[in-house]
């Protein structure tokens, strides 16, 4: 996939050169880009003068970060206990059927990702999907389709 | 100079010198899987916990990792006790369901009595136990050219991005450093291939023979200020060569006296 | 304007309490993060439309107030008209108009609108008078729901800052210390160790830096007080940590937040923005001597981090491992510097303590556990949200007076605290005080206060196995009892959940768990196997009913059960599309049939089916 | 150490006791170890050259260890290698030009001549002295 890396240097310019900012940096860069493009990481790299090996190992140690483009809505079940218990198993199993691809995969018409979270910290709604931004709470196996077709 | 008690030993040790190392000065047997001493100790494989108590602790124990536990002056280690024998049989019968391959692995369980895991065996599991070895001497020694990448069961050794890793000067550090012989490397037709990046060997301008790669006499010849010529030969070439310089002072000494 | 010395905050303390006086009136609109998801924003919009149709638009600040979380999050969007404290749940936009008219400028009272109580079905107009809120102390949720949560001179208003200004000039730094170790404050993240003590030792060490660290990496999945308090008074907790700062000496403060949390950063940033910008943080703070400043650490996602070493790892921008604390993180923390580590909840309560007083705080709760605790009440009961109540109360008051009881009436199982390193409470125990100690003995621990409700339809063994399957998911993977024990923990749980387990793997489970608690690094692997460990203390029956019987008596485990349509199905075909896996067939009307071969007992038709016609055994 | 270690090929016979000396002195659980120092033909008739470390003021195979396992002993003046921290990375047997740090193949260590922690074996074997451990003073005044 073709990127403009241009933005890059907005996303640096907002933070001191240092290790310090590095997960802040891989942050804007997940938000600008939906993943982090190996280009970005080099380039990250460079900047806040950081071995490459270490930006992989942050890159790949926490959770938000994702090194695989993403689908342009993220569908986020959580799966905090909260939302365990009241079945977001079973809301995991209907997307995932419905979208014909497992947790952590992308549509292949690259419309939608799957994704599995800890907490989301709304446990009173439980249980919580989040489509893109927005939070869906209380979520009805009868919801499930129309949360996909959602715009 | 402090004094601790090891298996109802007195031993004199220096303040805050790690246990472990006290603990092998006294010649005690015990295992380690993470331990290196050109690196900081980071506690990872938990083999080499022992029993620890002061009489002042009440009949009350901890267990503590020996390489990274200073040494405190009155301390009384126990380095057998029975709860950490189970522990580390334990321990080594978790890494022989992960690693059930592994030669190092297996020898070290059976001197702990695991013949067999009682574990699910892990399919395809491969040889790497995640000690961190190669790790951190590759950052020791200025390069951080390989680090540990994901987390958790997934958790691997790797080079940046999966690729030929740049900062790779191909030292083979990491790979006759690991305990359990896991990365591969191969060195032929004056060559040298590890991590996917290939490397050239300098070979002896007399004799042919190779001793580090190309690179990273280069990398010690910047960074270290040693003149690149020192290693355009190999080392018995230049003993060969250091007889010969002195061979001839001691001719000429010879024949100036005769 | 700039903040430069007392007289200035008092200044603007009187102002914001004039214009509270001039417009008594209100609309308080609760922009939590669950209230927002239910469509708080558009509320806000249609309310201030409203206010502009009423020629109110010049006192809409006055008048619309954008609060944070009451924690009654499952009926938002929540709207509060004052001063006759109105409580409206479930507002649509559409009622904004009707509200405006009858409720904001007349005293009438949407009774539609209004809260219904669950036990009888009666309608409650006042928010003090809901059960829920009614037991309730806050102190640490004090300014939640009450003021707009990005305004400064609102918080200014309820007396902040002025627990800062008393310490500033009024009180040392040991006189601050000892006031908080006197009030009994502990840990609200976990631990539970004296704050006040840990504030000493910090002080005590020679250094050339010192520093504070507000942990708001609410990792524990089923709690969000740390959220909900970031998001809706961001300026208590930026307080309380100047006042812990001026107490050890420390010049610089790093806030941790997940980044899950954008509303919280949001708040956050403009709260120290705003500080910045008057002078309440950067150099000579009031005119004093005390210069301080806030950075924001985003979180990236991984519970370990939630361990005070490798949080501090995580905010220099590195791995998130922890290391092995033989020397504290209080003595040698961030960058290796003497760092005091407190969460959210335990910082946003000093402010109250300097101003009321030790006595004051310790007066409340127990002996060993003062003051209050902030609960996320949730799971399957009634009243699910976030409540502060004060330590000692029982379990039971909590579940069945606050949250009005299990769901459907079903009967209560256990209840879950202290997150993946907590256990599983049964209901014999229900009648314990619950405070520090008392949970810990019983095995199970605070945590960061999360109280998981379970009924009969839950089952056991499958909470022991997600909560491993959590952490060998959150293991960082360092050192190997918590990386691989948990692991092998998760796979012998996995065969028992599949009908496969013999009755030898509850003492391999058993002795396995103990050398992973001995064994490991740090608190994830030594109080990993707490859930499973609590569950197997309480819960065996079950364990031997999976193992034995072959059966899963809550109905869970897909492999233990079966599906079927009983003669009641009225045929009304809802389950048919709602089976991903075209296992049930029937015609309109007609009693429908779950070809087993084809159910995968994935529960979609049990959950659609309005008429119970679902069996389950 | 007011002492000194020094090597002269006029008496050499190339009898190669250093080496034995060497080689039991620094055995490793009764296995022999590879010796350290080695006389080598020096190209003239009759001339043998005992090779072993110069321990050199600047050296080289100090410079070249990234891991800091050698460390010159300040006491005996002798450049030693830490076997415990050497991560066989060969930089210091590439690096030193006098090809006097080797790597031992039987036992995969690195060696290197460390005066025996302050009495070389191999002086006191060498039948012929030409290998002598002596006071600075002596020697001072002798070529004084």
């Amino acid at each position: 996939m073709k990127h403009n890396f241009d933005n890059l240097n907005l996303i640096f310019d907002k933070y001191p050169k240092t290790q310090e900012s590095l997960i802040a940096v891989l942050q804007d860069i997940q938000k600008e880009y939906q993943y982090l493009p190996c280009e970005a990481l080099e380039q990250t790299s460079e900047v806040l003068d950081v071995p490459l090996s270490k930006v992989f190992s942050v890159s790949t140690f926490y959770n938000s970060f994702s090194l695989t483009a993403k689908g342009d809505k993220v569908i986020k079940i959580c799966t905090g206990t909260a939302c365990h218990i009241r079945g977001a198993k079973l809301l995991q199993d209907q997307l995932e059927n419905h979208l014909s691809i497992k947790a952590g995969e992308t549509t292949e018409d690259m419309k939608f990702t799957l994704e599995v979270v800890a907490c989301v910290g709304a446990c009173a709604m439980a249980p919580v999907v989040v489509v893109g931004e927005k939070y869906h709470g209380s979520v009805k196996v009868s919801k499930v389709k129309k949360l996909v077709k959602a715009k | 100079m402090i004094h601790i008690t090891i298996n109802g030993k007195v031993v004199q040790a220096k303040d805050g010198e790690m246990l472990l190392t006290v603990i092998r000065r006294e010649q005690i047997d015990i295992p380690t899987l993470c331990h290196h001493e050109a690196v900081e100790p980071s506690g990872a494989c938990r083999l080499c916990m022992v029993e620890i108590t002061k009489p002042s602790w009440d009949g009350w124990c901890d267990y503590v990792t020996s390489c990274l536990y200073p040494a405190e002056d009155g301390l009384i280690v126990n380095t057998h006790a029975p709860k950490v024998n189970e522990l580390r049989s334990s321990i080594l019968d978790m890494f022989l369901a992960r690693h059930p391959k592994s030669p190092e692995i297996r020898q070290l369980a059976a001197e702990y009595g695991v013949m067999k895991t009682q574990f699910e065996e892990v399919v395809d599991g491969d040889n790497c136990i995640l000690c961190g070895i190669c790790t951190r001497i590759c950052d020791t020694m200025g390069f951080k050219a390989i680090s540990m990448v994901g987390r958790g069961h997934g958790k691997e050794v790797a080079p940046p991005l999966n690729m030929a890793p740049a900062a790779c000067v191909g030292c083979l550090s990491c790979a006759k450093n690991c305990p359990t012989n896991y990365i591969e490397y191969n060195m032929k037709n004056g060559g040298l291939t590890i991590w996917k990046k290939d490397f050239e060997m300098i070979a002896c301008t007399e004799c042919g023979a190779t001793t580090i790669t190309k690179e990273f006499a280069e990398y010690l010849s910047v960074n270290r200020d040693i003149p690149f010529d020192y290693f355009e030969k190999c080392d018995a070439c230049h003993r060969k060569e250091l007889a010969g310089t002195m061979g001839r002072i001691a001719n000429w000494d010879r024949e100036a006296r005769s | 304007m700039t903040i430069k010395n007392v007289k200035d905050l008092n200044k603007i303390r009187k102002t914001s309490l004039a214009t509270q006086k001039k417009h008594p009136k209100k609309v308080l609109v609760c922009c939590g993060t669950g209230c927002i998801a239910n469509g708080a924003l558009k509320i806000v919009d249609s309310v201030r439309d409203g206010l502009e149709k009423r020629n109110l638009k010049d006192v809409t600040v006055e008048i619309l107030k954008e609060t944070g979380c009451h924690g009654f999050c499952e009926l938002g969007p929540l709207v509060i008209i004052e001063p006759q404290e109105t409580f409206y749940t479930k507002v649509k936009p559409k009622h904004i108009e009707d509200i405006l008219d009858k409720s904001f400028l007349d005293n009438e009272v949407i009774e539609p609108l209004l809260f219904t109580n669950p036990v009888d079905g009666s309608k409650i107009t006042k928010y003090n008078d809901i059960s829920f809120f009614k037991h309730q102390q806050r102190i640490a949720l004090r300014n939640l729901g009450k003021i707009s949560a990005h305004d400064m001179n609102e918080y200014i208003g309820v007396d902040g800052y002025q627990a800062l200004a008393k310490v500033l000039f009024e009180m040392t730094p040991d006189e601050v210390i000892g006031e908080v170790t006197k009030s009994g404050l502990r840990g609200r993240g976990g631990g539970g160790f004296s704050a006040g003590r840990k504030w000493k030792i910090c002080k005590d060490i020679k250094a050339d830096k010192h520093y504070v660290i507000c942990n708001g990496d609410e990792g524990d999945p089923g709690a969000f007080m740390d959220r909900s308090i970031m998001e809706g008074d961001p300026h208590g907790v930026l307080e309380g940590m100047m006042i812990a700062a001026y107490a050890i000496g420390a010049k610089e403060g790093y806030i941790y937040v997940r980044d899950e949390y954008p509303l919280a950063v949001k708040h956050l940033e403009k709260a120290i923005l705003d500080c910045e910008r008057t002078g309440l943080l950067g150099e000579n703070i009031l005119g004093s001597d005390f210069s301080f400043t806030i950075k924001i650490a985003r979180g990236a996602g991984a519970f370990v981090c939630g361990e005070s070493s490798a949080l501090m790892k995580s905010v220099a921008g590195e791995v998130g491992e922890p290391r092995a604390k033989y020397v504290r993180s209080v003595v040698k923390g961030l960058y290796d510097e003497p760092t005091v580590l407190n969460n959210v909840e335990t910082l946003v309560n000093v402010p109250t303590i300097i101003r009321k007083g030790a006595d004051w705080y310790s007066s409340i709760g127990t002996k060993k556990s003062t003051g209050t605790q902030v609960f996320s009440l949730v799971g399957k009961v009634r009243n699910t949200g976030l409540i502060e109540v004060p330590m000692g109360i029982t379990l039971r008051e909590i579940i069945f007076d606050i949250g009005g009881g299990i769901l459907d009436d079903r009967p209560f199982k256990a209840v879950q605290t202290g997150g993946p390193s907590g256990g599983c409470i049964p209901e014999s125990m229900l009648d314990l005080p619950v405070d520090f100690d008392s949970l810990t003995e019983v095995g199970s621990m605070m945590g960061s206060g999360g109280l998981i409700v379970m009924d009969d339809k839950t089952c056991i063994v499958d909470i022991a196995k997600y909560f491993l399957e959590f952490l060998v998911e959150e293991s960082c993977g360092k050192c190997t009892p918590c990386c691989e024990g948990l692991y092998q923990l998760l796979k012998i749980v996995e065969r028992i959940c599949a009908g496969k387990g013999v009755e030898a793997d509850i003492e391999k489970m058993e002795r396995l768990s103990e050398n992973i608690m001995l064994g490991s690094l740090c608190g994830l692997g030594k109080s990993g196997p707490n859930p499973l460990m609590s569950t197997l203390k309480y819960f065996k029956d079950e364990y031997i009913a999976h193992i034995k019987d072959k059966k899963c008596p809550a109905g869970v485990c897909p492999e233990l059960i079966t599906y079927e349509i009983l003669d009641n199905c009225t045929g009304c075909m809802a389950c048919i599309p709602a089976c991903g896996y075209d296992a049930i067939e029937g015609k309109k009307k007609e009693v429908h049939v779950i070809t087993q071969d084809k159910c995968t007992k994935c529960g979609a038709c049990y959950a659609v089916c309005n008429f119970d016609s679902i069996l389950v055994s | 150490m007011n002492k000194r270690f020094i090597v002269k090929p006029e008496l050499c016979t190339g009898c190669r006791s250093c080496e034995l000396a060497c080689s039991f002195t620094h055995a490793i659980d009764g296995v022999r170890s590879l010796t350290r120092i080695n006389p080598i033909d020096g190209g003239f008739k009759d001339l043998w050259v005992p090779v072993t470390c110069l321990q050199c003021d600047d050296a080289a195979c100090i410079k070249s260890c990234l891991v800091n396992a050698l460390k010159r002993n300040p006491v005996t003046g002798a450049v030693e290698l830490n076997h415990e921290v050497c991560v066989n990375c060969m930089a210091c047997v590439a690096a030193c030009p006098f090809g006097c740090a080797i790597l031992d193949t039987q036992t995969n260590l690195i060696v290197k001549c460390d005066l025996c922690g302050g009495d070389p074996a191999c002086a006191h074997f060498c039948p012929t002295k030409a290998l002598v451990w002596e006071l600075i003073k002596k020697a001072v005044k002798k070529t004084g």
